[in-house]
C-alpha cells in the first residue's frame, strides 16, 4: 500500500512530446513506473519511449484506463491540461512546472473539487512510492521501501528526509512534494488525512518553511491523527518574509514565521524536528522501529 | 510584482475609480511647478516599492511652491525604506472628513478572492483589524466570480454607507474588485478611501501588486511601462552583481558562504548552520536545474566575498543533476581557484558520473582540491554543516 | 390555493422607483396584493406608494421576508436583478420586460436551476391568481376565482382566454404569462407540471403559438398528466417561420410550426381548440362543470 | 440579426479562422479588376441577407474579367431571393478536396449552447443530417462556458481530423465559438469549411446571426457598421412606410383589414378570420402600450390600403390601455376619418375611460361614428371576427 500511487496505478504523461516529458518519461519508466500513455495534440499516433501518444487525455483514457495524470508543460498551458485532466475523470494530476499563475491554480484547485480529483503541486518534484512508481522528477537514490510517510513543501527537503529515513533504516512508504508554489493543489491537510488512512504508514514527516498558511491550517487534522507526526519547518533563523500588504495581515494574521507554524503544529501533538538526523530518534521516542537495522 | 502608487492609480482609473490627479516629478522644479498648479498647496509622495512610506519620510506637505521646492530637494537626494527616490507624485490636497480602508487579495486557505473594508482606514488599519475584528467586514467569492453590482452596494451598506454615498462605494467597490481580476493581481488596496468635506469618495492612495507569472498575459502593463521588477528595498552592490547574473542571492552578516542546492535547502541549511553555532553569509538558491558556468559564477561570487571565511556546499541531484554540478565546481576550480575551505556534500540524480568527474580532475591535477572536502550520500548532511562551522572558526 | 403566487406571497418589486415599477405597485396593491417592499439601489429608505424601498434585495428580504419579487428595469438590469433575487433566495422571480438578451435569459435559467427559483418571463404580463394577487401588468376585468388554470406565451392570449372562462362560469385558479421571448425562464413544462399538483385546479388550458420547441417538449408532461389540458397554438394560418440557420434546423428538427405543435401536444392527449369558445365546450366534454351558471 | 457573408467572415478573421481573402464590389468595373487580381478566375458571391443563394443564382464563378463583368451586371440588376443585389464579394476559386460543416446556436429546449459538426458539409447537410443524425455530432456547453482547445481538439477527432488537419480544425471550433460568444450570436456557421487540395481549411462562407436585444453592449459592431437591420426580403411599399413608422407590419394577400392589440392575439386573430372563411390583409403588432398617434397612424395604414375592404378591431387593455386606445381611433376619425366599414372590441385596463371617450366623441360629432360598430367585454372576441367577415363579403 502507499497513498495517491501504488504498482496499479496506470500513468498518462500529458506533454510527453516536450524535452522535459520525453526525458523524464524514460526515467519514470527505467524506475518500474506504470506509464500507459502520453498526449500530446496534433501529435496522436506517434511513439515516444515506447509510450503511445494521443490527441487528448479522453481519448487516452478510453484506451488505456489511465488513471493518473503528470504535467510536463509549459506554465501557461498547465491550466488547461490540469482542467483537461480533472474533467476526463483523473483521480490524481502531479503538476511539475513552477511558475503557474495564481489565478489558474485556484482555478485548477476548484475545479479539482468539484469533480473529487486530487491535484499536488505546481512545481514539485512529484511523488514517490518507493518500489513502484516514480512520478515526477525525484533521485531514486534516496528511497527505499519502508514504514514512513513524507510530506514536504520543497524537493530537495523531500530528498533528504529520505535519505535519513532510508540511512537509519525506516524507508519510506510514500513521499509526496507539495510544490513550492504560493497556492497549491493540495495542502498538508490533504496528504496528512491520506496518510492517516494508509495502513503501512506508521508515523508521517512533515516538512514546512516560512511563508504562507499551510502549514498552521494544518492543526486541526494533526489533532484528530492518531499516528505520530514529526515536523520540520525551515527559516527559524531566516529574516521574517513580507506580507501582501494590510489585507494579507488581515487575512492570514499572524501566521507565517516559522515561530507560528511550530508553535500551531506543537500544540496539534506534532513533535519538532530541528535536524533531520532529530527524525529517527523522534521515531525512536514514539515506538516506530527501523524496518532493518542501519 | 508591486507597482507604483501612479501605476496603480492609472489602473484604478480605467476602471473607473475616483483617484486624485496628480502630477508625477523627476526635478524639484517640476515639484515646485506642479504645486503652483495646485493654487499653491500639495502633497510630494515619494513613488517607491514599499509601503509606510508615511512613517518613513516619504510623504510630505508642502504649503508654498517654495517650500515644495525644497521638500523635494532633500527627498530627491534621500533614500526612503532603502529606495532611492527617483519620481515624486504630487497630489491636491483633500479635505478629509473621514479614511476608509478597501482591499482585495488572496486567501490562500480558503482558495478564495477575499473582499475587505472597514470603515476605518489609514495607517493605522492593521492595528484597528487586530482590535476591532467585527468592524473589518470581508466577503469571499470564488476564483471565477465576477462582482454583482448588488454584491457591492451589499458590502457598502455593511460598512454603512447610504444613499449617494452607497452608489459611489458601489461603484469603487466593482473598480477595485475588476481591477484585481483583470489584472491577475495578488493585492488591490485603496488606503485611504478618502470621504471629503466636499462629499466625494477618492482613493487618496494605491496599491497594487500583480502576479509575475502571470505577466505572460498582460502585454497592455508593458505598454504602459509596467515590467517585472525587483521588489526588495536597496541591494548591496553584491546582491546587484548576482541579480545581474541572474542569481537569487540575499547577503547576510555571517562568516560561512552557503552553496546550498533548491531554496527548499537553502533555507533549512542556514537554520543548520546556525544551530550548530555558525553564521550564514548569504542565502542561495543554486537549484533548478542551473548549467556548470551559472555554477561556477555563483561560486566566484562566494570566493570573492570577504566576510566568507569557509564555503558549505551541497547538491542533492533531483532535477539539478551532480554531473552538471561536478563540471560547475570543477569549471570554478580550474579558472577561478578556491581560496577558502569548502566542505560539501553530493549526492542524488547522476552522482555516480558527478564523483567520476571529480576523481579525473582531482588526478589531472590534484594541487585544486587542497581546499576542498567531498562527501557523498554516506556523510549525513548535518556532520557537513558542523564541519563548515568548524573550518570557519579555523579560519579566523 | 393558487400554483406560484397565493394571498401569502410576500412580493417585492425590484425598480419600484421607476415610471413602470411605481405604475404598477399602485395597480397590484389596489388588487390587493401584498407587496411588503421594494427595491432601487442607493435609494434605500424611500418610501414608494406606501411601500419601503431597500437597496438591495437581501436587504428587502431580511426587513420583510419577501419571497416573491417581480422585477421592473431596463433589459440591460434585469440579468443582474435577477440572479440577485435567485441568490437571495427567492423562490419566484417576475421578469416583466421585454428585450432581455438571450445569453442574459440562459444565464438567469442556470442560477434559478442551480437554487431552486422559478423565473417567469421576460417579456411576461405576469401571474394573476384572481382574487388573491395580481403580480404584473394584467388587466383585472377578465379574471375572475374558479377553477381553471392557464397558462400561455402571449398577454393578449392570457386576457381572452380567462375572459372566456370567466364568462362561461368556470374562472380560474391561476393565470400564468409564461412571456412572449425566444428563451424563457419557465417553459410549459414547468408550469403544467405544477398545475397538475394544485388540488383546486380542474383542468389547464394552454396557449402556445408558432416558433420555438416550448410547446412540443411539453409533450412527455402532458401524457403522464390526469387532469384535462385543453391546448390553443396560434398561427395555423401564419406563413412558416424562419430557421436559424443550418444548425437551428439540426437542433429543432421538426419542431416550430402549428401543425407539429398541435400534433405532438393531440398525441399526449391534449383536447385542440380552435377558438377561445371552443374552451368551454371541450372542459364540459372533459367532464368540468362550471363554478355557476354563466 | 443577420450579417452579411463579407462581415461575417471579418468577425471570424479576428478570432483567427482563416477565411477567403475576397474583395467587396459595388460596380461591375469592380468585380472585373477584383477578377483580374486573381489570376482571372473569381467566385461572384452577391451579399444579401439571405440564405440559399446559391440555388437562387446568387454564387457565380467566372473563368475570365470579361465573363465577371458580364455576370456582374446581371447580378447588379437582378433580385436575389427578394433582396436587390448592392454588393457582390469576389472570392478566389478553391481547390476543393472536402466540404465540412461547422456550427454554434442555442438549444431552447435544453438551454444550452450547442456546438454542431459534420464531416460533409456543403448545401445539402440538411438532408445529410436528416439521414445521418450520427454522423452530425454536436456538444453542449453551459452558457457560461468558454470552450478550452482540448475540447475543440476532441471535437475535430470526432469529425475525424488528425495530425496537423486536427490542430488547424481545432483552431476553427476555438475561433467560431469564441466568435459566437464574443458578440452575442444567435447562429455562427462555416458551410462549407474547405478543405483545399493544397491541404488547408478555410472557411469559404460565414453566416453569422446576433442578438438584436444584445447590441448595446456591442458598439465595436456599430464601430464596423454593423446596425439593426431588417432581416426580410424585398419589403412591399407599404411595409417599407409601415417600418418608417415603427409599425411592425406585413401585407398578406386577403382583404381584412388587421387592428388586433398585441403580437399574440395578431397571431391568433388571423387563424380566427380563416376559421371564418375570411382573409387578413396583413399582421400587424399594435399591443405595447402605443401611443394615440401611433394607433391613428396603424389605422391610416389600413384604411388607405385599397385591398382592405373592412377592418378588424380588437383591443384587449394590459400594458395598452383602452383610454390610450379610444385617443388614437377618435384622433384617426377625426383627422382622417374611415372609409371602410369597421368592427372592434374593447376590454381590459381602463376600458371605462375609453367608453367615456368614445361616447363624448359621439356626441360631439356623430357622423364620424357612422361606419364603426364598438363592442365590449359582452361580445365574444369570435363574434367580432365573423362580423369583420361579413363586412368584408358586403362590401365586395
Amino acid at each position: 500500500m502507499a497513498i495517491l500511487v501504488d504498482k496499479d496505478s496506470k500513468i498518462l504523461v500529458q506533454g510527453i512530446t516536450g524535452t522535459a516529458g520525453r526525458f523524464h518519461t524514460k526515467r519514470m519508466k527505467e524506475y518500474g513506473t506504470n506509464i500507459v500513455a502520453g498526449t500530446s495534440p496534433g501529435k496522436g499516433g506517434e511513439i515516444v519511449e515506447d509510450v503511445a501518444v494521443y490527441d487528448t487525455v479522453e481519448f487516452a483514457m478510453d484506451s488505456t484506463g489511465a488513471d493518473t495524470s503528470v504535467i510536463f508543460l509549459p506554465a501557461q498551458f498547465v491550466k488547461e491540461a490540469a482542467i483537461e485532466a480533472i474533467w476526463a475523470g483523473m483521480k490524481l494530476v502531479v503538476v511539475i512546472p513552477e511558475h503557474i499563475p495564481i489565478f489558474d491554480m485556484m482555478e485548477i484547485r476548484k475545479e479539482a473539487k468539484r469533480y473529487g480529483s486530487t491535484v499536488i503541486g505546481g512545481n514539485t518534484p512529484g511523488i514517490i512510492s518507493p518500489g513502484q512508481v516514480n512520478l515526477g522528477i525525484m533521485p531514486d537514490i534516496a528511497f527505499k521501501r519502508g514504514k514512513i510517510g513524507t510530506v514536504s513543501r520543497s524537493g530537495s527537503i523531500t530528498y533528504y528526509v529520505a535519505d535519513t529515513l532510508t540511512r537509519t533504516g525506516y524507508g519510506e512508504t510514500t513521499c509526496v512534494g507539495l510544490g513550492g508554489d504560493p497556492v497549491l493543489g493540495s495542502t498538508f491537510n490533504d496528504i496528512l488525512k491520506m496518510f492517516e488512512e494508509d495502513p503501512e504508514t506508521e508515523a508521517v514527516v512533515m516538512c514546512g518553511e516560512i511563508g504562507g498558511v499551510y502549514e498552521e491550517i494544518a492543526r486541526d487534522t494533526i489533532q484528530r491523527m492518531k499516528k505520530p507526526v514529526i515536523a520540520m519547518i525551515g527559516g527559524v533563523h531566516a529574516p521574517p518574509g513580507k506580507r501582501m500588504g494590510h489585507a494579507g495581515a488581515i487575512v492570514e494574521g499572524s501566521m507565517g514565521t516559522a515561530r507560528t507554524k511550530l508553535k500551531a503544529l506543537e500544540s496539534a501533538g506534532a513533535k519538532p524536528a530541528k535536524t533531520f538526523l532529530d527524525i529517527p530518534r523522534l521515531l525512536k521516542e514514539a515506538g516506530i522501529e527501523p524496518v532493518e537495522e542501519s | 510584482m508591486r507597482l507604483f502608487e501612479f501605476e496603480a492609480k492609472q489602473l484604478f482609473k480605467k476602471q473607473g475609480i475616483p483617484v486624485t490627479e496628480g502630477t508625477l516629478c523627476e526635478t524639484p522644479a517640476e515639484v515646485r511647478n506642479a504645486v503652483m498648479n495646485l493654487d499653491g498647496r500639495g502633497m510630494l509622495k515619494a513613488q517607491i516599492l514599499s509601503g509606510g512610506r508615511g512613517k518613513a519620510g516619504g510623504i510630505k506637505m508642502a504649503e508654498s511652491p517654495e517650500e515644495a521646492n525644497d521638500l523635494a530637494e532633500i527627498m530627491f537626494d534621500s533614500e526612503v525604506k532603502g529606495y532611492p527616490v527617483e519620481k515624486i507624485l504630487v497630489d491636491p490636497v483633500l479635505n478629509i472628513r473621514r479614511e476608509y480602508y478597501l482591499g482585495v487579495t488572496i486567501d490562500r486557505a480558503k482558495y478564495k478572492i477575499v473582499l475587505i473594508g472597514s470603515p476605518t482606514g489609514g495607517v493605522d488599519i492593521e492595528e484597528f483589524a487586530r482590535k476591532n475584528p467585527k468592524k473589518v467586514f470581508r466577503e469571499a467569492f470564488e476564483i471565477t466570480d465576477d462582482i454583482y453590482s448588488f454584491e457591492a452596494y451589499g458590502f457598502g451598506l455593511q460598512l454603512n454607507f447610504r444613499k449617494e454615498k452607497l452608489k459611489q462605494v458601489s461603484s469603487i467597490i466593482q473598480g477595485l474588485f475588476k481591477t484585481f481580476k483583470a489584472y491577475d493581481c495578488k493585492l488591490a488596496e485603496i488606503n485611504p478611501l478618502v470621504e471629503t468635506e466636499e462629499g466625494d469618495m477618492i482613493a487618496a492612495d494605491a496599491r497594487i501588486s500583480v502576479d509575475d507569472d502571470a505577466l505572460f498575459r498582460h502585454p497592455e502593463l508593458a505598454e504602459m511601462g509596467i515590467e517585472k521588477r525587483h521588489e526588495e528595498g536597496e541591494m548591496t552592490p553584491r546582491e546587484k552583481e548576482a541579480r545581474e547574473q541572474g542569481i537569487p542571492y540575499l547577503d547576510l552578516d555571517g562568516n560561512i558562504g552557503m552553496f546550498p542546492g533548491g531554496a527548499g535547502f537553502g533555507i533549512v541549511g542556514n537554520d543548520f548552520i546556525n544551530y550548530y553555532g555558525g553564521k550564514p553569509a548569504n542565502f542561495m538558491d543554486s537549484g533548478g536545474g542551473p548549467s556548470p558556468e551559472r555554477l561556477a559564477k555563483m561560486l566566484v561570487l562566494l570566493d570573492e566575498n570577504p566576510n566568507v571565511k569557509a564555503i558549505f556546499g551541497a547538491r542533492f541531484g533531483g532535477i539539478s543533476r551532480c554531473d552538471d554540478f561536478a563540471k560547475g565546481v570543477i569549471m570554478f576550480l580550474k579558472d577561478h581557484g578556491l581560496s577558502k575551505p569548502m566542505v560539501m556534500r553530493m549526492t542524488g540524480n547522476n552522482w555516480e558520473e558527478g564523483v567520476r568527474l571529480f576523481d579525473e580532475a582531482r588526478k589531472e591535477s590534484p594541487e585544486l582540491f587542497e581546499r576542498i572536502e567531498i562527501h557523498g550520500i554516506e556523510t549525513p548532511i548535518e556532520d557537513i554543516a558542523k564541519r563548515a562551522v568548524e573550518l570557519a572558526k579555523e579560519a579566523k
